[in-house]
């Protein structure tokens, strides 16, 4: 990664990518260790704004919009809203840490495992060192290089994958109607 | 580093496109002094129309005619008591209002004044605006929450639930508009916010015009949906003083207050900005396709210096009108030092106009498309922030529940009706 | 101070089992709450934002006006009247002069009886007026109200020059008027008249056909006729729900015999009808003014009162229709100058007992609406 | 808006002049009372001393009409028909009040009713008069229904019959302190909860207003 400050300079700069991730680690903490359920979801909140920065580093704005929009904007309010409505003092009575802490424990080490063997095989996957950056290039044309216009990802869903799109939403609708008969007494 | 800063200048790009950091941060200076001032100028420009509305005069006495006052508002902000409610909790009651400012003024970055003259050309503009606008409804949720008292929290979920359905429908509009921009030679459209006024002037027509009805209702819906989102006159729901004293900031005084309207101010401007570009062909003049020639060209270049020869004169007649008694002496001198300043900046813009006309491409000619290309956007968003001030006079407010139902019973099937049509009607021509 | 519904009782903290089903809230609407017109509280039984019940709370402006009667004479007593119901004081005057000639068996003369029915219609558009005025910036609109005190401002003037006061102008005298009409009162009533007939058009062009306003009164607050008549309902809230009274019509008073004018009713008795039904009864009023203006006789203004007013032993009731309703004096005496008891019928007090059926179901954004359309003043509620 | 009254105008008159007017009220009072059983006997002016040059004022006439005849015949001595200046009332027994105001509402039309109130004779035995001023749309005429009952007696309620009797009859409650059987929500609608006594009631003077109501809430230490 060359230096930050020369004119073509990628967004991918190394203080950036600690600052955003650095964030995120923390934001996630944050989410499981605060007994104030609003103080975890905007914690959660900040993880999520992190994670986009870090879509828009691998040159994936269409995904960074998606996720602020959806995530942060979209299903955030709606936990708010639900913290909001629920009385949650009663919540917060209960016992912090229940007592299958252990099982949990064992799942999280199973999953870096995981993500560990993962990385260490698939190192040939992800391009070696260098980024094949011309000077002068601006993040456009490096996102055009490596994903395609935005609307490569219109081409897809819509294209190729257009069945699996009408399920999502087929599956969305589901959800919707379920929590309508849920809360509304009489219809 | 000089030539950090100079070969920027040549270039046509903004100054993200080109990574060049230090200009972008003075795009955001500029653009941050800017919307402030529209702030305070908005301030003034409401309580004075609305008094006129209603047959009152509106602030008259601190400064001339009232010009001091959006600072004197400010100033008594600033020395108010700042009380933060025994109850509350501490952190988010402090966080809440900077939610909603952040959300407000990131919009910015992406709204274009001129084909170079904007903070970043993002090519997922919209999708992000939307995407940081959505953020606002979080700021005003988590403010009532943090009150931690009935009324706050009524307030923040009323506003919070317009927010949330009116964006949908104000999301399908902008899809719509987008599914017009990808009707050009190349066929694929844009989400960037230059390149969708850059598609409105090669298809030389804007949005709101093309395929007559859609994109008026498009635009309609959106215009419609865009005062919802901001929680404005008629659906002012969240600060409905007669039911629930003031929602979700009935806690809030002080500097924290002002906060909260900065941010409401600010979004107000950000998503008429957003209209303008979408549908009024953000900074072109009028007529680009049409009226061509370069006679044109230097007229419609003298109207900045024109409109603000005008205020000037406006200011000039209310000096002479201003009685003559002892008291009024400073505020006719203040009017007068106003006055001529306005007058100053006129002549300034004529001669940039005139300089700009003989010599095609040098400095002067550059600046002078710059201030025309603004000076269009700025004319068009203050149209919307009249209209703004004129709901408010004009309309009763209304009931939540018919609030509710007009966003997902009417805005929602007819934003996703005029969409379907667009794009049918997009494949055919 | 009472232990009445306590508003936080409701949010105990060991709240049902399933998180979902949404308790009740109880909510305290007043006494000092912008839209309660005076010092009204309403205690809302709540689910969510649907009213379940009200109860009023009144009495915060309770000033023992009728104990005050029993040690006052006759003539001391006339300035209360005018302090219940505060925003019509010209027509509380008349009931109460009124009702007092009526035991003295005594007639005003022709003049007094004109000039009377001038001023009391002057004051019946002031107080539809206000209430316009207040009623749409419950609802929203901001405009009116500037607009109709603008106008309301006209008719005070005229109160000033004539009596000295503005508000509790405290007209009228026992017998007649105390004053002779001022030199250009003709002059300023028929100005009046053209001055505020098109500022009447330019209130209904801002509400009547305002798509939010229909969507905000058209059938809210709805009370049928049976309803109506059965709560004791009177005014224009009974007029708006269908049914054709007037006391001016149906047992005239003063000299409202001579003039003709109708009496505006609505169909189905809600917030619109009754805002139709009002802005219809400024306009009649305006042509009873004009037709008692040009038809105003000549002589006295004082019928033969004797200085001391002592009436006879007896008891009689008299009613006038006053802006918000019939506004009923039943005075017993008892042949002293003091009177025995006097008790006022409130129209207010009455009116607002329908609150509760008309609210039922509504949502609290309708409760502002139809405490505005009842058109209460609360110094006529409590007295 | 509201003048505060605490303190009116005209100091009120000492306890010593009370007291005359007291007699005098008393004094007239009886002559309102025996007035109105002698009602078939011609009036009997002398009854009043106070006013022998002024001519007798109008008195309470014997009211006859159908509607009157049929309710005679009906209940006979316990009713009595009478008219002072123009307005008919029936002055009657307790014993008949739901059923005739009932007959009255269903048989009559007297649909709407104005008001309901009280008078309190201190001298009489029976020392209340409960007074109920009907109106009838159709027939566009008004009656007044009155009956006389002592302190501490109670009277049904007429709520079910006219829904606006409600507040009317708390007021009187507040006021009179008679109680009215079968009222839904007997209790103060004018004054605080915790009120003692009853205003309206002739034996109740404006200076006992400092009572420790006052100074508890309002935490004075007099009303006046």
């Amino acid at each position: 990664m060359n230096s930050a400050l020369s004119a073509g300079a990628p967004v991918a700069t190394p203080f950036f990518f600690y600052m955003l991730s650095g964030l995120a680690v923390i934001g996630g903490i944050l989410v499981i260790t605060r007994r104030n359920a609003v103080h975890s979801a905007l914690a959660l909140i900040v993880t999520l704004l992190s994670v986009a920065g870090l879509y828009l580093m691998l040159y994936a704005p269409f995904v960074a919009g998606v996720q602020i929009i959806v995530y942060a904007g979209g299903i955030m309010v709606l936990f708010l809203f639900v913290i909001m409505l629920v009385n949650i003092e009663r919540a917060s009575k209960d016992r912090r840490f229940n007592r299958i802490w252990p099982i949990g424990l064992v799942a999280a080490c199973t999953l870096m495992g995981l993500f560990v063997s993962a990385f260490v095989k698939g190192r040939a996957l992800f391009p070696d060192r260098g980024m094949p950056l011309s000077e002068g290039s601006n993040t456009q044309e490096i996102a055009k290089a490596l994903y395609g216009e935005v609307n490569r990802a219109g081409q897809y869903t819509f294209g190729q994958y257009t069945f699996a799109f009408e399920i999502a939403s087929l599956l969305l609708l589901v959800a919707i109607l379920g929590a309508v008969i849920m809360t509304k007494k009489k219809i | 580093m000089p030539n950090f800063i100079m070969s920027y200048l040549g270039s046509t790009l903004t100054p993200g496109q080109a990574g060049n950091q230090f200009w972008a941060l003075i795009y955001v200076l500029i653009i941050f002094a800017g919307v402030s001032v529209a702030v305070i100028a908005m301030n003034w420009i409401e309580r004075k129309a609305l008094a006129h509305f209603q047959i009152r005069l509106g602030p008259m006495r601190v400064g001339p005619h009232g010009l001091l006052q959006p600072f004197a508002d400010a100033l008594k902000l600033m020395l108010k008591e700042d009380i933060i409610p025994s109850e509350a909790d501490q952190f988010v009651f402090w966080v809440a209002p900077l939610i909603g400012l952040l959300a407000a003024f990131t919009v910015y970055t992406v709204i274009p004044f001129g084909p170079s003259q904007a903070v970043s050309d993002m090519n997922i503009g919209i999708l992000f605006m939307l995407g940081v606008s959505s953020l606002g409804v979080l700021g005003i949720v988590v403010a009532g929450w943090a009150s931690n008292s009935h009324y706050p929290l009524i307030g923040a979920l009323r506003s919070s639930a317009q927010m949330v359905s009116y964006e949908v429908a104000m999301g399908l509009a902008v899809v719509s508009a987008i599914v017009m921009t990808s009707l050009n030679s190349t066929g694929t459209g844009t989400l960037s916010m230059i390149g969708i006024v850059q598609a409105q002037q090669q298809q030389g027509v804007w949005f709101i015009f093309k395929f007559f009805p859609l994109g008026f209702i498009a635009f309609g819906i959106f215009a419609i949906a865009m005062v919802a989102e901001t929680n404005r006159a008629p659906f002012d729901m969240a600060e409905a003083e007669s039911e629930l004293t003031a929602g979700y900031h009935t806690e809030y005084s002080g500097l924290r207050w002002s906060l909260f309207m900065l941010a409401e101010y600010a979004a107000m401007i950000a998503v008429s900005s957003i209209a303008v570009t979408l549908w009024l062909g953000g900074w072109m003049r009028p007529f680009p396709n049409l009226l061509h020639a370069p006679a044109w060209d230097f007229i419609f270049s003298l109207f900045p210096g024109l409109t603000f020869g005008a205020l000037a004169a406006i200011a000039l007649l209310g000096t002479v009108r201003m009685p003559s008694h002892s008291f009024f002496k400073i505020q006719r001198v203040g009017l007068a030092v106003f006055a001529g300043l306005l007058g100053l900046i006129a002549l300034l813009l004529l001669v940039i106009a005139v300089a700009g006309r003989s010599a095609d491409s040098g400095l002067a000619a550059r600046f002078n498309d710059g201030i025309g290309y603004v000076y269009w956007f700025v004319l068009k968003v203050s149209v919307f922030m009249y209209l703004f001030i004129w709901y408010r006079a004009t309309w009763p407010r209304y009931r939540f529940d018919q609030l509710m139902k007009i966003g997902w019973k009417v805005m929602l099937p007819i934003s996703l009706g005029v969409l379907v049509v667009t794009a049918i009607v997009g494949v055919i021509f | 101070m009472n232990d009445r519904l306590d508003p936080m009782s409701n949010l105990d903290l060991d709240a049902p089992d399933t998180y979902l089903d949404s308790n009740e809230l109880i909510i305290n609407m007043g006494p000092q709450h912008p839209a309660t017109h005076g010092v009204l509280r309403v205690i809302l039984k709540l689910d969510g934002e649907k009213v379940l019940g009200t109860e009023c709370v009144i009495g915060y402006l309770h000033r023992g006006v009728e104990k005050i009667a029993e040690n006052r004479t006759y003539t001391m007593f006339n300035p209360y009247v005018d302090r219940m119901d505060y925003v019509a004081a010209v027509s509380n005057g008349l009931g109460y002069c009124e009702a007092v000639e009526k035991l003295l068996n005594v007639e005003a003369p022709a003049r007094a009886k004109y000039i009377r029915v001038i001023l009391t219609e002057l004051n019946r558009i002031a107080s539809h007026q206000l209430w316009l005025g207040t009623h749409a910036l419950d609802i929203g609109a901001m405009t009116p109200l500037f607009y109709t005190f603008r106008d309301r401002e006209e008719i005070l003037k005229i109160f000033e020059k004539y009596c000295g006061a503005r508000l509790t102008t405290h007209a009228f005298r026992i017998g007649g008027c105390q004053y002779e009409t001022y030199a250009g009162f003709e002059k300023d009533v028929k100005n009046f008249l053209t001055f505020v007939a098109p500022k009447i058009d330019e209130y209904e062009t801002l509400l009547t056909t305002n798509r939010i306003w229909l969507e905000r009164t058209k059938n809210v607050g709805v009370i049928s006729a049976a309803d109506a008549i059965a709560l004791g309902v009177t005014g224009p809230v009974l007029r708006a729900s269908g049914v054709k009274w007037d006391l001016r019509k149906a047992q005239p008073y003063a000299a409202y015999a001579d003039f003709d004018f109708e009496i505006p009713i609505g169909e189905n008795g809600d917030t619109y009808d009754r805002y139709l039904v009002r802005m219809a009864e400024m306009r009649q009023s305006l042509r009873i003014i004009e037709q008692a203006v040009n038809g105003i006789p000549e002589g006295p203004i004082m019928g033969k009162v004797p200085k001391v007013i002592k009436p006879p032993v007896g008891e009689i009731y008299h009613s006038i229709e006053a802006p918000k309703g019939e506004l009923g004096y039943f005075i017993v005496s008892d042949g002293s100058t003091q009177p025995y008891r006097i008790r006022v019928r409130p129209p207010s007090f009455v009116n607002l007992q329908a609150l509760d059926i008309m609210v039922r179901g509504l949502l609290v954004a309708d409760v502002i609406a139809v405490i505005g359309t009842l058109d209460i003043v609360l110094g006529e509620v409590d007295r | 808006m509201a003048e505060d009254v605490k303190t009116p105008a005209p100091p009120p008159p000492p306890e010593g002049e009370k007291k005359p007017t007291a007699e005098k009220t008393a004094e007239a009072a009886p002559a309102v009372a025996d007035a109105k059983p002698a009602a078939p006997v011609k009036p009997a002016a002398a009854a009043k001393p106070a006013a022998p040059a002024k001519p007798a004022g109008p008195v309470p006439l014997p009211w006859t009409s159908p509607l009157v005849e049929k309710y005679k015949g009906q209940y006979g001595s316990a009713l009595e028909a009478l008219t002072y200046l123009g307005q008919n009332y029936f002055a009657v027994d307790r014993s008949l009040i739901p059923n005739l105001l009932r007959l009255l509402r269903d048989e009559e039309e007297f649909d709407y009713c104005v008001d309901i109130t009280a008078v309190h004779y201190p001298k009489r035995e029976k020392q209340f008069d409960v007074i109920w001023i009907l109106y009838s749309f159709p027939r566009n005429e008004r009656v007044r229904v009155k009956t006389q009952i002592a302190d501490g007696a109670s009277i049904p309620s007429s709520v079910s019959i006219w829904a606006t009797a409600n507040w009317l009859e708390r007021e009187v409650y507040d006021m009179f302190g008679i109680q009215f059987d079968g009222h839904p929500d007997l209790k103060r609608i004018l004054l605080p909860d915790g009120w003692k006594g009853h205003p309206l009631r002739k034996d109740y003077g404006i200076l006992q207003q400092d009572q420790e109501w006052v100074q508890i809430n309002l935490g004075i230490e007099s009303g006046q």
